[in-house]
């Protein structure tokens, strides 16, 4: 495959994830806020709460 | 742009298509925001149109060799 | 075990959401106090519900001051009775069984939605405010004519009210 | 890898030739299915929205339980034993121990979903006895032909026997090399397989149990929310054995298609014995609004469900952590323009990206799902088919068919018909299952039921909180038709690379993770372990609520009936009044859309 071109190896030591610790914490905020809204707007703000 | 390939840039427009619906469906569901339908929609018709134009031309030109080939 | 610091971190802070979620959860069952559907209701005898004092008859009744009990029988393909008519300002609990397959009851567009077995008496408690109506979907595939089942709730200003939704 | 195709690695099929041919029948009829799955789809998707009606509502059923059992019973499964029996025999690096054994289970498993497709697809002959309008549930009293339960059995039967020959490959690998670690794949393989022997006694039960003899009249009734709870037990682990190919493609193949290497493989190990342990014992979290079962173990399946929830995110960043490595192997940089240096244009990785990116997008409706009191929102609505669309629709599908462009050239020696016409197909999935999934979650929020022929009723109106809900039909039907041309590209292209002229050194060799085998503690593959706490999990989790259903109300539920599906013809088939029909109402609905 002719795209498929190494410029450099490298090891498990001499890597650091930033950007999946980045991409990752960006998914984190959004399930933290679409959470709270489906939660407490979508769920607990909709009509007949189910008490019994 | 210079140095973007063809595949790149189809699949920016999909996924920048894609996030444009999201946004649509998350403000009228977030805030409330009812944004302009007809607009999404027209908008929509043209995307398509032109995906099926250059699927089309691809598809031709599969045709095409296919054709060739059996005539070889 | 060779992992990542950053692989660390990440597995403390999905193991906080996790317990985040189970927090919220608990949250809404205790402090706001939203009561699943269980085995409350009991079971009944699913090809003789006209024998059974609560289902023999489908109808909505008092049993105190702005209590009322709703019997629903929710069968191939209709809900019984139709409308179900209550007061406004009330709470109501609904005991819902099928004789004959699995169907579904939801008040649509809010959250009183539970399933239907037969055998099964499913029991929830719900309370209303506003006059107003409301559509019922079966919303389990229950046979050939399942898109046809429907019903509806309609909820009377209290003045208004009178026993017998089921005429 | 470049020079790998100048000395020409040799392909899976010039090292395992005997092999390469199971696993491309096994994935052929998984192709099959997923053209008839989608274009029972298509019929699917166009029916519900209004655009387009030319059977009767009342074989609307027949097309979606065709659609559901094709998609997620054989196109998932013939896949996974394709895609499972390569992985053994290449990462054990040996033949299977007795290819007739393996043609046996392949064949097994052919003639129970024969049996089961045929009683489907009877029900469109309303003159015949055949049917099996129960839906992928078969939730009774609705009772289907026997052929149809005898056809799932045969089919699991097939499945539990492929997993016996993976275990006998293992066997014999292991008194050559006592001292070696069990290879990644084929620990993944090993450690699903054995979830799948603990998840199989539900079905097993229920199906042999009740349902076939039932439905012969052997046996008079059934308690619909035991087969119901058996289901789950089943109906839950099942959809973690159609993700588990995934993710075995995603830790072994992705990285190396990325230019770079498995980030971590002890912590691969660990997530699959997590899904081991803990598939299972979370199948009543589907049953949160079910009458006849205790709060309280609705409970204990919610917090397992969360815990289950631990391994996904695990895979969330092993996996792109190994595709940065990659791009940055490959020259990338910057905390985000990485991104731009992994190759977009190779089909295989973009589809496997793509089902990525939508597997963290349903694995918030997944959350959103496992919520016990929340379920009250959503439960049975349209967003419950709008989440499993995004996993096992696409995470699932799209991996597959993205996985298909890299494997099977390595299984004929031919190379793909034509990469463009792959990369776009990707692409369209990508954009059809966004809008559809889009429509279909929001459409839940506003209470449309799923599983239904005709969401429109007469008492009453959905109400939509912006936009309208003919908008969102539309977007939901456009959405299915871009998923069926992708379908149509995927297999046309597949079919068309047969022939393709033959090409040596097609091989592509999988490289060691970065953190290797060795990194991990012994214990991990340790399977009869993990097996016995699963198997302790799933005791702890099922047997009060077995016993409480049974007590209340019998083994068998004397006052149950059987309800056979059977259609009367009625209306039928009647394509012409159809297709002007739709003329008009397609004509309204964009004058709707534009006002």
């Amino acid at each position: 495959m002719e795209e498929e071109q190494t410029v450099r190896e490298l090891g498990h030591d001499e890597f650091d994830p930033n950007g999946t610790l980045a991409l990752i914490t960006v998914y984190f905020l959004i399930l933290l806020v679409m959470w709270v809204f489906m939660y407490f707007v979508e769920f607990l703000g909709n009509e007949l709460t189910v008490v019994g | 742009m210079r140095d973007a390939s063809p595949g790149g840039i189809l699949l920016g427009s999909a996924v920048l298509f894609v996030i444009l619906w999201e946004i649509r469906s998350a403000l009228g569901l977030l805030a409330g925001v009812d944004t302009p339908g007809a607009a999404y929609f027209v908008g929509t018709v043209i995307v398509v149109a032109f995906v099926a134009f250059g699927l089309s031309v691809g598809l031709f030109q599969v045709s095409a060799m296919i054709l060739n080939e059996r005539r070889s | 075990m060779n992992i990542h610091s950053y692989e660390k971190i990440w597995l403390v802070v999905a193991i906080l959401l996790i317990v985040g979620f189970i927090s919220t959860v608990t949250y809404g069952a205790t402090a706001v106090g939203i009561d699943m559907v269980d085995d409350e209701g009991g079971t009944v005898n699913a090809s003789a519900l006209d024998e059974d004092p609560r289902f023999s008859e489908p109808r909505v009744e008092q049993v105190g001051d702005n209590e009322y009990e709703a019997y629903v029988v929710a069968q191939q393909y209709i809900f019984k009775p139709d409308p179900i008519t209550v007061p406004a300002n009330s709470t109501v609990t609904f005991f819902v069984t099928s004789p004959d397959v699995i169907h579904g009851f939801e008040i649509v567009g809010t959250n009183a939605n539970t399933m239907v077995i037969p055998g099964q008496v499913a029991k929830i408690t719900v309370n209303f405010n506003e006059p107003g109506e409301y559509g019922v979907v079966c919303h389990e595939y229950c046979g050939s004519g399942h898109h046809t089942m429907e019903g509806s709730v309609v909820v009377q200003p209290e003045d208004e009210f009178s026993h017998g939704g089921d005429e | 890898m470049g020079s790998a195709l100048e000395t020409g690695t040799p392909s899976f099929v010039d090292r395992f030739p005997q092999e390469a041919s199971v696993v491309k029948a096994a994935l052929t009829s998984s192709f099959i299915a997923l053209f008839l799955g989608a274009v029972f789809g298509i019929i699917q998707g166009l029916h519900r929205t209004e655009v387009f009606r030319f059977l009767d509502s009342q074989f609307y059923y027949t097309v979606l339980t065709a659609h559901g059992v094709l998609m997620v019973v054989s196109f998932t499964i013939f896949f996974l034993v394709g895609i499972f029996t390569w992985a053994v025999v290449r990462s054990l690096d040996r033949p299977v121990e007795d290819i007739r054994y393996t043609w046996a289970w392949y064949g097994l498993m052919v003639v129970g979903t024969l049996m089961a497709v045929v009683a489907i697809l009877g029900g469109f002959v309303p003159s015949t006895e055949l049917s099996a309008d129960v839906l992928y549930t078969f939730y009774a009293p609705l009772q289907a032909h026997p052929l149809f339960y005898g056809g799932l059995a045969i089919f699991i039967i097939g499945t539990w026997l492929a997993g016996a020959d993976w275990f006998r490959s293992w066997y014999a690998w292991k008194q050559e090399h006592p001292d070696e670690r069990i290879p990644l794949q084929t620990f993944m393989v090993l450690t699903t397989m054995l979830m799948w022997y603990i998840a199989t006694i539900g079905i097993a039960i229920a199906v042999v149990g009740f349902l076939l003899p039932w439905s012969l009249g052997l046996i008079e009734s059934v308690n619909p929310l035991l087969t119901r709870t058996l289901f789950w037990f089943w109906g839950h682990p099942v959809v973690y054995f159609w993700l588990m190919p995934a993710y075995l493609l995603w830790y072994t193949v992705l990285p190396s298609i990325s230019g770079g290497r498995l980030f971590s493989d002890p912590l691969a190990r660990v997530v699959f014995v997590l899904f081991l342990l803990l598939s299972t014992p979370v199948g009543i979290h589907h049953q949160y609004v079910d009458p006849g079962i205790a709060e309280g173990f609705k409970l204990i399946a919610m917090t397992n469900t969360m815990f289950l929830l631990l391994p996904s995110l695990l895979t969330a960043f092993t996996v792109v952590a190994s595709m940065e490595h990659g791009a940055r192997q490959r020259g990338g940089s910057g905390l985000f323009g990485w991104l731009r240096a992994l190759p977009w244009r190779n089909p295989a990785f973009t589809g496997m990206a793509l089902a990525g990116l939508m597997f963290a997008a349903g694995g918030f409706s997944g959350m959103i799902n496992a919520g016990m009191n929340i379920n009250y929102l959503v439960h049975n609505t349209l967003w419950v088919p709008g989440h499993f669309h995004l996993t096992v629709g696409t995470a699932v599908a799209l991996t597959f068919m993205a996985a298909t462009y890299w494997l099977w050239p390595q299984l004929t020696n031919k190379p793909l018909f034509s990469r463009p016409i792959a990369l776009s197909q990707t692409v369209v999935w990508f954009v059809g299952m966004a809008l559809m999934s889009n429509a279909m979650h929001v459409m839940g929020l506003f209470g449309v039921p799923r599983r239904t022929a005709e969401p429109q009723y007469e008492g009453f109106e959905f109400v939509a909180s912006f936009g309208s809900i003919t908008e969102l039909r539309m977007q939901l039907a456009l959405g299915a038709t871009l998923l069926f041309i992708s379908t149509v590209l995927f297999v046309v292209n597949i079919a068309l690379s047969t022939g393709s002229p033959t090409q040596p050194g097609l091989g592509q060799p999988l490289p060691k993770p970065l953190s290797p085998a060795a990194d991990s503690p012994e214990v991990l593959d340790n399977l009869k372990l993990w097996f016995g706490i699963a198997m302790v999990l799933v005791v702890l989790a099922y047997a009060l609520p077995l016993t409480s259903i049974v007590g209340d109300s019998g083994i068998i539920d004397r006052g149950v009936s059987a309800a056979p599906v059977m259609i009367d013809l009625l209306t039928g088939l009647n394509p012409v009044a159809a297709v002007t029909d739709t003329g008009s109402r397609l004509g309204v609905a964009i004058w709707e859309g534009m006002l």
